[in-house]
């Protein structure tokens, strides 16, 4: 059964840093935790962090100018500094704190749907399209259906071919003129697929839209320069890549986030405030209204610190391996298929697959009782269910502190649930 | 193992369901889809109004759902109205109960096997998709009847 | 210079929760906290919950089958409860968490402007009057303006009087018929005024609109039971009670919240997702798009449980004898002008002030560096600034924690600083 | 006590302004406000193009805010428009450095006892509220005259 791999992350050590790892489950079964992609486990640093800073630093930011409210604005912009360099963006003033991927997603379609920007370029309305595709999160679909009920502009879409690659054929016929903006995610959720975010930006600039894509599940696993991306705006959320829940992350180029209008209103994104109007700040703080999520920001920052610690390309490269191990493995399981491409290549580390004649949902419960615990659904990707005409599907995902075991484990689960429901 | 949930009953209708595929003539339909996972249901009654003559469905679905539409069919198939609805009352109530009730023999049947499925709050809408779903149709055709125009 | 105060509450028992009290500041200083109205300091329970949370339970809510997705979800969705009973909710599905104050007074507002509401009274047009005051946090008040500019409704306000209270006299004008939504604050944060909301809420259900309370300085302070209160919807925020950042809550009476359009799109806030459109959960789940503020919750969860725990009822009465000995104490201090009410009626633990030719930043940064933390400026609520022909005020703010030695150190910095600028 | 921020130097502009008061004939006025905590300053230059021959100020703020206008009245009133340019990028880069440079008296005079002040993130702004006002103000007067026609 044992097939090799080599990682360059030691991962016994990474282990270590994760308490939750040592919980035992119900039946003292330990925890093989296989659903990284919903979200991530999280390291001893950032927990340390948020204590410290609770109990050390806590005051409100920007607005005071006592030694605690400077500390605490000094260790949110920090993260900011921590983040912008993260993903390579050019300025730190690119990075919006949002308080998760969903929000930061929002913010674009409900700013290009408001009408109020000056440029007409970000005001969507009857005549432009938004182009995403078949295999997004239902957080990418779901505003920018809403911004083309509110704005009469059309939503058109990418398929997904049998193989669970995004369908190109059509590149040029859907990506037009009329295209405003093109929003995709860069690694599928469900599927596991690596989108060629860059051969689609290319396309959409040329005819001069915009490209936001979706980096929840690409961010926490690869090093991203958002330079080399080559698209205007990014979206991801800290939960998972080590981080706390509550904090997610816009980044957008300058020239785009200067020509958007403000998203939500109140303290903080005012310049200055009269009750007949009012005007705006720069961004960021023009899309941070209110408290902004101070502890969860600082808390990111250490996540970053973390991954950076371990070196993201080392991070890449043990999913990688896991992947195809697991890959492997699942091959083996008699009545397995996977839903998405079943070859490590261009692919991350989510697989999701079928079992025959057995629902998920049983799936799943039967490996918990073993203290597996995998995903079961639609992974809120109900159009990629739709297209291969399954009800949902199983999904095991990892991250650095997945071992081989844990692949075994959920292999030898995989044949008592067949015995069980056989 | 899966002591609480998967009692002997539960897969047993779920390997050998009671009544399942849609029959005509019908008077009543609902389809109920539960969005976190696909499961899917449909389900006829026929009545005079009195009795209901035939509970017929189709579906696709976990184990728990398709036991759970096994038994439906099973208690309340030939029954009266009210006794109908009586059962189907006392089901909810057993499977919102978070395992504190102590299920009736005597009234839920096979459906007493469920009271396990009540601590798993992920699986209590499978447990209840065939029986929301009954509940629809049949207070449809109940209120057709009713009116005075039946189908 | 003693006066006495009696207070319900052992408070030299509830400093030793909350761990940065005992930090001692540049020069040695210990921390004299006098911010809490910007942000409370948080209690050794309620970052336990956290650590708790995060190295026991942590994983995503609502979509897992396996043991810590189920913990998550129960001690999300007990949070829920939790906050529903320290408010008097009648149903649990009435309370929507969102990440701040802020989000939830946008939340009304956007979806009110929206005009996807099928209901017209829930859709702002021209014609429609939207009813404000002059002693709003600006997150209650560029909402609105944004709401205005979009719908064509008309913004309109109730004035201070001298005194700091809302000038009611033209309460039957402001609010007509015309009038679709009033949204005011329970307790200024700027003034510390409290508002008679029964009074205001009364007049606009007469003519038919809804009522939204911004609670963020109310709630952290006094029993709240929304029933009382008659009012539609309230909004308030986790980190000024004792809660982390990136938490607060939007409350809304059943009917209200199923009448509203969904206000952000994304995962756990849909029923079913198709390509060509989706439909939506209801309350509260339509108002969460993904992955929620989960630890975030179950610690302000921890921090209601706290509160509860000293009794709503004393932490009142604690807070109002402090308000009443600082009152007496800056009576005494030569060149200080209260803005707002300066007797302890009717008004909250925040009081502002100027001192005669010395501008706030100066008060401000001199009793910094005597270790004594107040907050300088117009406090996100300019208009009152304006209203009373004022740059900026000091405020020194107040809660479970403060003492009446907290209070004599901020009367002996600002003798201080008058000999320092004089 | 209050050594970094509040250095005697400041204190007495603060006390002692100069220059202060808002002054005809001039060629461009630039109002200012800080946001944050309300501070505003009104400056006003005169200029030939060549040389500031008047620049005047008038304004409500903090001690710092208020310091930093005299003493940039003190510095520039009557230099070269290059000279006057050159200093004030220079003290930009000061209050930006974080309190990293170490100010050149010969260039910034009075200006050097802000190097304190750029160490407290809140106050740069104060500093630098007139600077901005009169770069603002001194550009526009610039652009006019070179534009031909001088107001
Ligand atoms: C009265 C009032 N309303 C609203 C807010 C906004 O709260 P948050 O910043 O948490 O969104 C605050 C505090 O900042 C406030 O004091
Ligand atoms: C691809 C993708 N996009 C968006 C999201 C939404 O992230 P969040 O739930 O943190 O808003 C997720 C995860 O849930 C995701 O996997």
């Amino acid at each position: 059964m044992a097939r090799e791999v080599t990682s360059p992350l030691d991962v016994d050590r990474v282990r270590k840093d994760f308490p939750i790892l040592q919980r035992r489950l119900a039946g003292d079964h330990p925890l093989v935790y296989l659903d990284s992609a919903n979200t991530s486990q999280k390291p001893q640093p950032v927990l340390d962090t948020l204590t410290e800073h609770y109990t050390r630093h806590n005051a409100n930011v920007a607005r005071a100018v006592h030694q605690l409210g400077e500390e605490a604005t000094a260790a949110y912009e920090g993260a900011r500094d921590t983040i912008a360099t993260f993903i390579g963006a050019p300025s730190r003033d690119e990075v919006i704190f949002a308080k998760n991927a969903s929000e930061a997603l929002n913010l674009v379609a409900n700013t290009l749907a408001s009408g109020l920007a000056d440029d007409p370029r970000y005001r969507l309305g009857p005549g432009d399209d938004i182009v995403i595709t078949e295999m997004e999160h239902h957080s990418n679909i779901v505003p920018w259906q809403l911004a083309a009920q509110r704005t009469g502009a059309r939503l058109r879409w990418f398929g997904i071919t049998d193989e669970g690659r995004l369908d190109l054929a059509q590149l040029d016929e859907l990506i037009t003129p009329r295209t405003k903006v093109v929003s995709l995610v860069h690694q599928s959720n469900i599927l596991g697929t690596l989108n060629d975010v860059a051969l689609i930006a290319a396309r959409a600039h040329e005819v001069g839209a915009l490209v936001l894509v979706d980096g929840a599940q690409s961010v926490p696993h690869m090093p991203i320069d958002v330079r080399e991306l080559g698209v205007d705006l990014l979206a991801f959320t800290g939960h998972k890549m080590c981080g706390p829940t509550g904090i997610g992350v816009l980044w957008g180029r300058s020239e785009v986030l200067d020509a958007l209008p403000p998203f939500l209103g109140g303290g903080e994104m005012i310049e200055t405030v009269a009750m007949e109007g009012s005007t705006f700040a720069a961004a960021p703080h023009k899309f941070e209204a209110g408290t902004p999520p101070i502890a969860q920001a600082v808390g990111l920052g250490a996540a970053a610190d973390y991954l950076s610690g371990l070196g993201m390309a080392h991070v890449n490269a043990h999913v990688e391996s896991i992947t195809a191990y697991a890959l492997n493995m699942l091959a083996d399981v008699d009545g397995v298929t996977i839903i998405g491409p079943d070859s490590p290549v261009d692919r991350g580390g989510t697989i999701s697959f079928t079992l025959d004649g057995i629902h998920p949902h049983d799936v799943g419960q039967v490996l918990d009782e073993h203290g597996v615990a995998v995903r079961v659904g639609h992974h809120c990707a109900r159009p990629v269910c739709v297209r291969y005409g399954i009800p949902a599907t199983t999904r095991a995902s990892f991250y650095v502190y997945t071992t081989t075991d844990d692949i075994d484990a959920l292999a030898d689960g995989l044949e008592r649930v067949k015995r069980f429901f056989g | 193992m899966s002591d609480s949930l998967y009692q002997e009953i539960i897969l047993d209708h779920y390997k050998n369901p009671h009544g399942r595929g849609l029959r005509e003539p019908f008077d009543a339909e609902a389809h109920h889809v539960n969005p976190t996972c696909g499961d899917e249901i449909t389900v006829r009654v026929a009545t005079d109004g009195a009795t209901l003559n035939d509970l017929s469905y189709d579906g696709q679905g976990c184990s728990i759902s398709q036991a759970s539409a096994s038994v439906l069919y099973e208690l309340l198939n030939g029954r009266r109205i009210e006794d109908a609805f009586a059962v189907e009352k006392s089901f909810v109530e057993l499977m919102q109960s978070k395992g504190a009730i102590e299920p009736d023999e005597a009234v839920l049947g096979d459906g007493i096997a469920f009271v396990g499925v009540a601590k798993y709050p992920a699986r209590i809408k499978c447990a209840l998709l065939s029986w929301m779903a009954f509940k629809d149709a049949l207070s449809r055709a109940v209120a057709t009847t009713e009116g005075g125009s039946p189908s």
